[in-house]
């Protein structure tokens, strides 16, 4: 590759992948419910240990003004 | 494409973006001021019984205060144990001092002691050579208010005028020290070294070094140690330990001297008179 | 590839170079403070450690990192030429030059005020003046980096710019915003103060100012990594990108609501009042919006390229995925330490509960966590995926890279995980010697060993990363560079200008700022707070 | 929805991404509700007291001269604790504090910036030259507790600690004008 000279394998848009369509299309059907749940549990993890922790943990401490 | 989306222009699409961006930042914005700075003061000012002016005041800073809590009065008369500020003039001063005056002072008044070059002529009278100049100052000037005292340096201090503490300070501080090359310096016992390097964190005492080495960014007015008189250092650090010195702001060498022994005090007296830095 | 890849390779090795030293220093430190090492090393050699690592992480790996990524993206990503390039390797060697007059002030002793420096503690001027070399030239790669895509525009009038170089820019324009802070204070409170020409410090002002730069930094140098998790993760998996209005609408929020939230960094500070502390912590909690949604979007990318290659249920396609490959197995620890780092961020900003953990272990190990966990694996992620193109050279085995990063992540769970612990019985920070002695702390002295342990592993994987980019010379020729930025599952056609430029979000911005900084810095130029004494380290 | 209809499966994408962040507004509606139920019923906030102070006469003033500093129990009860952070002792050294009760401690700074935790209690602070901080607490154990300078201020910053004794109600006994200190054990 010489400088200067933009190669095929560089531009985004001239690169497909090797998705089959109907594949891509038979998987979105069911996408984003995995990631829903496995985010979803995550995020609920977090905001729950928070909760925990302040109500648990921080109050416990005596009051802070 | 279905057809609603080729129909509608770009500005037409862009103009909703502006629009609820707009609406939502800045909804979030006045939502934090009126949380913050109005419902929570004004509610938690009722609960300390303080108006909503005052609790808002508070929150905002303009006015010392919690703006949930009473705040503490104070009455207690002033009686400082030292009387030297550290303001930006007294640096200039220090800074600009003339050394040619404090010598001539230095000749009439202080050789009989401390000696031309600094160096002290009795083992209880401390070496002034390479002294920090602040820390000169803040000595002579605690001589003359009385916040420390002396059979001899109290007077002496008293009569000598304002503006010629400075020049004195720069006269000695410009005095060549011997700088001897600590690795030529005989061995210091580890116990001590390791006092002046990390300092005993079982007894809360901070290493020497983190103030007394030049350049530690420790208080302005700490003395140079290295090259003076053990004699007396060691005599500073029992007057410190009983208390009957009393001129270190907050207590910080009566506090430490108190919890060296006696061992401590030679060695480490004996480490910087041998000239460690 | 444009003949960029010396511009970029020189950027890598000097953000590299300053990573091992600062792994290195970070583990001594770590043994330093235990009980194995009770009287090893002084304090002044402790804090000239602390001050190096913390300079060689925070600035020199990141700034360069960023600086040599940008580059390669503007030539990829917008597959043209990179307009100025002598301008590059100017902003190049200054922000070099930079760095070599900071670390002479820190080896010598004269720079120990940490690399948040703490007025009215003050370096030798030359530790100032070196970051504000680095900054300088980093401001170059900003001017460059915006240039860059506004040639694109105006050479493809109403395509999307690509998303990787969107991203990029807007990093740019929230660092070009951010450093404002920093600069003030530098340029009229610190550096004056170092040089002699003044005695006194407004602290309360420089902490303020300070602040502004302080969280909008941390996310300078996160932006790269997501430019990963949006651009490069979805087709190293083998799918699609869930939505490119989401990664767009990600970047643009990292824009507007990480420069308007940095107090909460002052919320145990007494020189502001609650209510501009509550207006923070309110927006600070917004700041977690991008992250949440990029949680979601590149799971639910992972997701289609999991279910693509076969996986069938509700979690089969995490099995499914090719954790073969770095960049996937990099994005799932990095995710797992982004949630153990994003909880420690969540107590943090819990407003009156940052009293339970403000400067404790809990905040070192939050930090550790998010921006040594998940964004620097992802900067070996980026770094291993990239490498083949800019030397011609392809992995003889993708195994020893693996298992660096699997070194990464166990180190940092293990160094971290303890932190949390002893951060809430109280393990206060920056310690030389801990005085074990005292019944408090000498229930934390184990932790503090097993934090060690994780730390002496992160210092093998940090060797071994530079080993597996240093082999790679020498490995047999690239045939075809492997394809790199991902495909949407809808690849936008047109997109409004709002989610094209940064018009729009600029005057957002500047209203937040205004609001969220306009009283708290003004409140100084009205009633400025009495002046400290300068404390000089020499 | 069949693939003939990609552009209403892109709504449907941005649906999804609409759902979810609204889930992620309940999180952060937790998140606040949390802090503003707290800070709205028992006034839980950070310290809050902007109170100037210039620290190159502060040991010349009243409030914070050596002779003043240690815990006062006020004519109405109030508990005020005063205390000094110098480069790198806190002065006192061991502050007594009572359990359960109202306490307000109030610190400053003649030289650099310091701070304080004490291990256990909520107690948090950044001591910075030229403002007095005020933290008010009620300490809900008692016992001997650490207070560390948490902030870096000079190479003595691991050695600057000071202990904190919290002692029952009937050990508490402030003496004629007001004043207690620790108990020598």
């Amino acid at each position: 590759m010489q400088p200067d000279q933009p190669s095929a394998a560089d531009s985004p848009f001239e690169v497909a992948d090797d998705i089959d369509h109907e594949a891509l299309a038979g998987v979105m059907r069911v996408v984003p419910l995995g990631a829903a749940v496995l985010a979803g549990s995550a995020v609920a993890l977090l905001v729950v240990g928070y909760l925990l922790v302040y109500i648990l943990v921080f109050l416990p401490r005596g009051t802070v003004g | 494409m279905s057809d609603d989306t080729r129909h509608s222009e770009p500005n037409v699409l862009d103009q909703s973006w502006r629009t609820w961006s707009a609406v939502a930042v800045v909804g979030i914005m006045l939502s934090g001021i009126l949380l913050g700075a109005l419902i929570i003061p004004i509610v938690q000012g009722r609960g300390a019984g303080l108006d909503a002016y005052t609790a808002i005041c508070r929150a905002l800073g303009i006015i010392p205060g919690s703006p949930a809590q009473p705040q503490p009065s104070d009455r207690t008369p002033p009686t400082p144990v030292s009387q030297v500020i550290w303001t930006p003039d007294v640096l200039q001063i220090l800074a600009r001092a003339d050394v040619r005056r404090g010598h001539e002072k230095v000749q009439e008044v202080c050789v009989s002691c401390h000696g031309e070059t600094g160096v002290s002529i009795a083992p209880d009278f401390p070496h002034l050579a390479g002294q920090s100049g602040a820390a000169i100052y803040k000595q002579l000037y605690d001589y003359r208010t009385g916040s420390r005292s002396h059979p001899q340096m109290t007077d002496i201090a008293k009569a000598l005028d304002e503006s010629v503490i400075a020049d004195v300070a720069a006269y000695y501080a410009g005095q060549p020290q011997r700088n001897p090359n600590p690795v030529t310096l005989a061995e210091a016992p580890a116990a001590i070294v390791q006092l002046v390097e990390l300092g005993d964190p079982k007894r809360n005492i901070p290493p020497c070094a983190a103030c007394h080495r030049a350049g530690s960014g420790g208080p302005i007015e700490t003395p140079v140690l290295a090259e003076q008189r053990q004699e007396y250092i060691v005599l500073q650090l029992k007057l410190y330990a009983s208390g009957e010195r009393r001129n270190d702001v907050y207590a910080r060498m009566r506090t430490i001297a108190a919890k060296l022994t006696p061992a401590e005090i030679d060695g480490l007296a004996a480490y910087y008179r041998a000239g460690f830095r | 590839m444009r003949n960029v890849e010396r511009l970029c390779l020189a950027h890598f090795w000097v953000a590299f170079a300053a990573f091992v030293v600062a792994a290195v220093l970070g583990t001594w430190q770590m043994w330093v403070r235990s009980p194995l090492g009770a009287n090893v090393g002084t304090p002044g050699q402790y804090f000239m450690s602390v001050t190096a690592h913390g300079v060689s992480m925070a600035y020199v790996l990141t700034t360069f990192f960023i600086m040599g990524f940008g580059y390669f993206v503007a030539v990829t990503a917008l597959n043209r030429p990179l307009p100025g390039k002598a301008w590059a390797w100017a902003a190049f060697w200054i922000a070099l030059l930079g760095v070599v007059v900071t670390v002479i002030p820190i080896a010598t002793g004269q720079g120990s005020v940490l690399f948040t420096f703490y007025p009215p503690l003050t370096a030798s001027a030359w530790f100032y003046i070196g970051l504000v070399l680095v900054v300088v030239g980093s401001w170059i790669w900003c001017v460059l980096m915006i240039v860059a895509m506004a040639a694109w525009k105006r050479d493809n009038p109403g395509r999307p710019v690509p998303l990787a170089m969107f991203a990029t820019v807007a990093n740019a324009v929230m660092w070009l915003w951010t450093t404002i802070g920093v600069a003030v204070e530098l340029l009229f409170q610190v550096i004056p103060a170092a040089l002699g020409l003044v005695q006194t410090i407004d602290v309360g002002l420089a902490r303020t100012l300070f602040s502004w730069t302080l969280h909008a930094i941390v996310y300078f140098w996160l932006i790269p990594a997501y430019i990963a998790f949006y651009t490069m993760v979805p087709r190293a998996a083998g799918g699609r990108l869930y939505s490119d209005t989401m990664g767009r609408l990600t970047f643009i929020l990292f824009l507007i609501y990480s420069l308007p939230v940095g107090m909460h960094h002052l919320l145990m500070d007494p020189e502001h009042g609650n209510a501009t502390k509550f207006i923070q912590v309110l927006l600070t909690a917004f700041v977690s919006v991008p992250t949440l949604l990029t949680i979601f979007t590149i799971t639910a990318s992972l997701e289609i390229a999991g279910r693509l290659r076969g996986g069938r249920g509700l979690f089969g396609w995490i099995a499914a995925l090719p954790w073969d490959r770095p960049m996937v197995l990099a994005t799932g620890l990095g995710f797992v330490m982004l949630g153990f780092g994003g909880f420690g961020g969540l107590i943090n900003m819990g407003y009156g509960m940052n009293a339970m953990v403000h400067n404790t272990a809990w905040v070192t190990a939050h930090f550790h966590l998010i921006f040594g966990g998940s964004v620097v694996i992802m900067y070996f992620a980026i770094a291993y995926d990239i490498w083949p193109r800019l030397t011609g050279r392809e992995y003889a085995s993708l195994a020893p890279l693996r298992l660096q990063l699997w070194l990464w992540f166990l180190g940092m769970m293990i160094m971290t995980l303890p932190w949390h612990w002893v951060g809430l019985q109280g393990q206060w920070r920056r310690v030389a010697n801990f005085n074990y002695a005292d019944p408090i702390i000498a229930g934390w002295g184990p932790w503090v060993i097993v934090s060690l342990a994780g730390g002496a592993i992160l210092l093998i994987s940090a060797i071994l990363f530079a080993a597996n980019l240093l082999m790679l010379h020498r490995n047999r020729a690239l045939a075809l560079p492997r394809p790199l930025y991902a495909l949407a599952v809808h690849p936008p056609q047109r997109v409004p200008a709002a989610l094209n430029g940064f018009g729009l979000w600029n005057v957002l911005v500047l209203v937040l700022m205004l609001a969220a900084y306009g009283y708290p810095i003004a409140q100084f130029l009205i009633e400025p707070s009495p002046t400290a004494i300068v404390h000089r380290v020499r | 929805m069949s693939q003939t209809h990609p552009e209403m499966h892109e709504r449907w994408i941005l649906g999804t991404e609409l759902l979810w962040s609204f889930g992620v507004g309940v999180f952060i509606a937790a998140a606040l509700g949390m802090i503003l139920f707290t800070a709205l019923t028992i006034s839980v906030n950070p310290p809050s007291n902007v109170e100037r102070i210039d620290p190159k006469v502060l040991h010349l003033s009243g409030e914070f001269a050596e002779h003043n500093l240690g815990t006062t129990v006020g004519a109405d009860g109030s508990v005020t604790v005063r205390a000094i952070a110098t480069q790198f002792m806190f002065l006192p050294r061991c502050i007594a504090v009572p359990a359960k009760r109202r306490v307000t401690l109030r610190f400053a700074s003649p030289d650099v910036i310091h701070g304080l935790l004490i291990t256990g209690t909520n107690v948090n602070t950044m001591v910075v030259p030229g403002y007095v901080a005020q933290v008010h607490t009620e300490f809900t154990r008692t016992g001997d507790l650490l207070m560390p300078c948490h902030e870096y201020c000079g190479l003595g910053h691991s050695e600057m600690w000071a202990t904190v004794q919290v002692l029952p109600d009937d050990q508490f006994k402030p003496d004629r004008d007001g004043r207690i200190s620790c108990a020598q054990r």
